[in-house]
């Protein structure tokens, strides 16, 4: 099994996930975060002092899924939430060993 | 001069000031955190824009001494002339410049009204030069044709006791005016358009409701019977039309839901306005009905119409200014409001007529008006934001912060 | 009819009017975010409810003409006979129906003040209709008890200058019934049922504060020395109120609390209400010293006694309401308001008793009929969310709505 | 005796103490939001605090008989003698109390104000002691020589309507001695310290700009021109001084802000202060400017000078109070107010030195004592918190709270 | 050592943590979600427009532990978060190769 | 690849990026999160009725790195995030199997 750890612009999340169920993943967990990277923050001012605010607002998206989907999650991912510009994130790829679905205790793919 | 009326004047002066405040939580509620800002600077920015114009040429333009019917002399330029006595025929118990600035909250919360139409996506600079012409050539006129001494509307006999055809009329088409000309928001129809913050919202409602008072009964311009009527005939239609909306949301969708208590409430008390110094308690609360089933259905027009009128400024206070001025039409009462006239229903079939006239002419002259002006600016300077910017948000973009860092 | 005193208490009913908005934020910034919109609603949708009924029969019942000193008969349904000539009794120099609305406002805020006690668990349906019936039947008799001509608490000559019967001695043991009939919240004692958005609870608190200038200066009725004097003796009594409340806590805990010193200004505010009219500013100084450490340990109580009034009606309304009865019975000073009467420090040991009855009477009736309306709500529709939906919260499951998306 | 000018005073009373409520709002919205009920708290608890230390004392030194022009004595301790009969000097038309109960709205405002200088860092038990040293020593005694009958600032014909003296330059200066003292709070330049919720800022904004006619018109103390012509002025200054703040923001960073345009209103509210009864409103609109302009530039400041006056008490309240009582001298007019005097621009420039003398005065008393009780204060009980707990924030280590959990 | 990550419902998270407690667990880290799962998210009304939102608040709880306690930390978790409804969420297992205590600079089982 | 991921105390958090800056470390990403562990939480006290919160506000960053970096990052984070005191943090070192960037496609150290 794996993890599939993918930051996107938020404004994508709508379309990634529903890509993903189109390729029959069946849960995942997003995470409000900030990304610092390439992309530049902005600039905000109060009563004339400055502050450069180097954070971007981010959705994570995490992903549980069997080895065999990881390649079919990152080219949804991919497609969906590439806008081009700087910034559009990045997707990383994790071993997990074991996945547990609290309700029946099942384990394994079965879990997912 | 009498004290009383004066207080009277001067604490409703300040409620109705207080209605651009609530008004500018009210929509901001319902925007999205990133237009949070900018949502409520298009409001605060409004009372200090339009009070300036007020008291350079909007007074004049507007109360100042009659031209053909159509609109005030410029004599009364910065209140030259608007002194201290009470003028002879507008609100004869207080000082004239008391009058002149309760009349000013007026004029700068019918622009504020139009911002919900093009909300989360007007630029501020080109927000601000439309604000600014449209209270000049729309409003200054409108209230000088219902409400100067000599405008050709007032003197035609339409009845228009706080606000039917220059403030909710005028805004709500003028708002239609604009989400038609703006375009729908990126994301309208797909993305999620919540309110970030309802709880903004029912206390901006809330204020609205207790400037309201200031609007309505403060309108009579005298403590007395009248003011103590319409004072009453406001909350009970405010009341009615609150109840009424959520009825129509249980009927539909099976919950009634606390933004549609507010809305209703506020439906209700835009739609009396113009009724408010004609009608009993019993009208009013009547009144409140049609305001909440009507308003709810103008709402949900937009739906069908297709066009982003953001935050229903068309649906509740175009249609609910029609239909009070319509509705002023039939219950206007000669008994409540000796200075009136009998609507239809205390058989007086003319008044209706009249008053359909002053709705018709005030939709078609403000729709012109209004369109002409924001094109105007649009091709100038451009009115909306590019699309990255609306991403974004106005807060950053236009403003360079952020509502929240909580 | 004087335009001063129309003005007068025309603001002050809109004042009034908004405390019921400031308690709506008072009370939905204590509960946990889930329920923020469900708890403003609840105090939002009674204003229109009950203003509704207040204009229908509520207002016959309570003032209308006097049936054995009980209650008052429905002669005056739907507001016929209640117009704008001043009425002979209540409040003779303003439009009859301005007295109307002004009362229309205490009819509303006391319902609203009982939602406090069964917080976060109450299906709304219900909650609507339990409301209406205790308006009915709790709220217009005591109001005629006390306030009404001819009703029987006043006659025996109970002194209550703005409320401390109808309002927060009814709303305080209503609240206690409806909390020991709803039971505890889930997590009530084990989980954090922390406050939401204390911020929200501070400025709810400062309306409060605001609009009960309106309530106790307004009871007055035309504005002169007892307006100023009940203005006055407010003010103090939410100021020691709120010292002596952070007092206990300091004491107690280490440390003062900022709810703590609204909770304290609103217990004093409530204590000082029978009492307004009738005291000096040195005696509502001390019944807000009362008032703050009264409540506190009123509020202590809920732990003892193991209900869960979640928001602490029965500590400040209920405990500050028979304090300030109470204390109305020692401290009125038939020098500040001769239409009052002296009580015990003043000479009068009678009107002690007077007070206890009144307060014994009020609590009986008050408690029964709570009880069983409550009960037979309950029965027919059932009175309480399911555990499913009190997890999810009212918004959800009531309204459909969520509070914020930041 | 007049209902209609008691009506007034007392709806002005109120409309002050909801002033603090917004101050409130105003100020917590730009801390962090770890001390976001810290800051709120200051503010309230100073209502109660200051209200009480009013009516024992503070009452008598400001405004009881005379001492040598320099303060009041005690006679009045504890409202002794001060009755419901007007006094035949102050307010003669109104109750005494109610004059007293306007001005302690004042009283209390006037340290809740010097709070956003030291925001974020003060020990609240110190921050008790100092407030209400500096209402008896500081503000007791400028209130009495500037208002005070036979106050010798007054009395030398200082021109200062409704508190340039004793509310906004005294409390602008004790916040620069503030600032200085307590030192910078930790991260100060370095770390991002922004607001934490502005649309609380802008509502408070709203609230004040709203409770501000009560402040300036109010202070006409009687319901006629005076009062109208105040109202004007007030709401011009504040008009203006948002444009022109947002006007400087624009030209110097690019962007217009919502925080400009509410700081912009503020500074023309509190400029306007001292003149709002001497002038007109084109007077008025270019007071307005001056404070726009003059308030941004002095925030400025600074940032060269180093100190951190957190939200600005210094750059609005001591620039604009100077502003204020300085073109009071050049544009007040005897034409608008017989009992105040003509300024430079109308022939008599005697009184831009007397002015100017009432500036000095009150700069170099208020720096003074302030820095002195400072001080004090800080040797006996420490004024500044420790480290650990300013970065963990006042709401936790001052009142074991948290704002919110939502 | 490993990372135990599990998805719970937020109201289950003061048991949870109670009884990792008494396993011994000393330390953990918590964020606030949201899930996309088999469990249906919620239908809001704003003004008569319906939004379906499929997210539902879920809490995350991170430990990392040695692989030992694996087993016990996943059947408390299990035990206490349970409802027996859809939507009690997963516990997934990860592998860390490395703990650093950042105040001590201890490493491995030293620094959890 | 790995992914080295540190709880640490909010108010150091400029200072940490400012130091993984230096060293180079392109991107990041941060989310709130609380904490349970040694270091106590605070009191509450609501009307008189006290709720001990046990977890405390911390900031978790996330970078994914090449393995050769891992030393330096940890360093780095050490040095700008320690205080001294008890719940200054962890910091969490896990395998990544791939990272790809969204906007371009490019995969391992080129996507980070
Ligand atoms: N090395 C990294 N480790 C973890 N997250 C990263 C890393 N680099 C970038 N990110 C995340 O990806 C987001 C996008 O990265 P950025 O460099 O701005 O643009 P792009 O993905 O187009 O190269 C960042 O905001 C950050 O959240
Ligand atoms: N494949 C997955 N990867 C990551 N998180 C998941 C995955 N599937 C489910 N989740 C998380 O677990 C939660 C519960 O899952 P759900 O399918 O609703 O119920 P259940 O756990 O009872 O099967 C989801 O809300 C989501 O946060
Ligand atoms: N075993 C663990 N797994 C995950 N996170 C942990 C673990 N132990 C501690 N933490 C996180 O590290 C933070 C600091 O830990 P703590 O024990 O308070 O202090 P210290 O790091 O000084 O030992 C905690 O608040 C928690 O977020």
């Amino acid at each position: 099994m794996k993890k599939v750890e993918a930051i996107i612009k938020p404004f994508r999340l709508d379309q990634v996930k529903k890509g993903l169920s189109e390729v029959g993943i069946k849960g995942m967990t997003i995470t409000e975060v900030r990304g610092f990277g390439r992309q530049r923050g902005h600039k905000e001012v109060y009563r004339g002092a400055e502050y450069q605010v180097d954070f971007v607002g981010k959705v994570k998206i995490e992903i549980v899924a069997d080895a065999a989907m990881v390649a079919d999650i990152v080219k949804v991912i991919q497609d969906q939430a590439r806008t081009g510009e700087i910034g559009d994130g990045k997707i990383f790829v994790m071993p997990v060993e074991e996945a547990i679905r609290i309700r029946t205790g099942e384990t394994g793919k079965e879990a997912l | 001069m009498d004290t009383g009326d004066t207080t009277f004047i001067l604490i409703c002066s300040a409620l109705v000031m207080l209605m651009t405040i609530g008004l500018a939580l009210f929509y901001a509620g319902m925007v999205r955190s990133k237009n949070a800002l900018g949502t409520i600077m298009q409001s605060f920015i409004i009372i200090a824009l339009i009070s300036l114009e007020w008291i350079l040429w909007g007074y004049s333009m507007a109360f100042g001494p009659d031209k053909w019917g159509i609109i005030g002399g410029l004599e009364w330029f910065g209140l030259r002339g608007v002194g201290m006595e009470p003028h002879t025929v507008y609100a004869t118990t207080i000082p004239h410049q008391v009058f002149m600035i309760y009349q000013c909250m007026f004029a700068v919360i019918t622009p504020a009204l139009i911002t919900g139409a093009f909300a989360e996506r007007m630029r501020f600079g080109p927000f601000l030069l439309f604000s600014l012409l449209w209270a000049t050539f729309v409003y200054n006129p409108l209230a000088h044709w219902i409400w100067g001494a000599g405008g050709w509307l007032g003197r035609m006999g339409a009845l228009d006791f706080a606000g039917g055809v220059a403030v909710h009329v005028s805004s709500g088409v003028a708002a239609l005016a604009a989400a038609i000309l703006l375009g729908k928001r990126e994301g309208y129809g797909s993305e999620e358009l919540r309110p970030h913050n309802l709880p903004m919202t029912l206390l901006g409602a809330g204020l609205l409701w207790f400037g309201w008072f200031g609007f309505n009964a403060g309108s009579a311009l005298t403590a007395g019977s009248l003011a103590g009527s319409a004072f009453v005939a406001t909350h009970v239609a405010g009341t009615t039309g609150a109840l009424s909306w959520i009825g129509m949301e249980w009927r539909i969708t099976g919950k009634a839901t606390t933004l549609g208590g507010a809305s209703g409430a506020i439906a209700g008390l835009a739609t009396v306005t113009p009724a408010a110094g004609f009608v009993g308690p019993i009208s009013a609360a009547f009144i409140g009905v049609l305001a909440g089933v009507g308003c709810y259905l103008g709402i949900m027009a937009k739906n069908r119409f297709g066009y982003d009128d953001s935050l229903d400024v068309v649906g509740i206070h175009g249609v609910g200014g029609v239909i009070g001025l319509l509705v002023t039409g039939l219950l206007a009462n000669a008994a409540i409001n000796p200075a009136g006239a009998d609507g239809l229903f205390f058989g007086n079939p003319g008044q209706l007529g009249i008053q359909c006239i002053a709705i018709l002419v005030t939709v078609v002259y403000t729709f012109a008006l209004s369109y002409l002006l924001l094109k105007l600016v649009d091709k100038i300077f451009g009115l909306r934001v590019d699309l990255r910017d609306e991403r974004s948000g106005l807060d950053l973009t236009q403003h360079e912060e952020t509502a929240y860092n909580i």
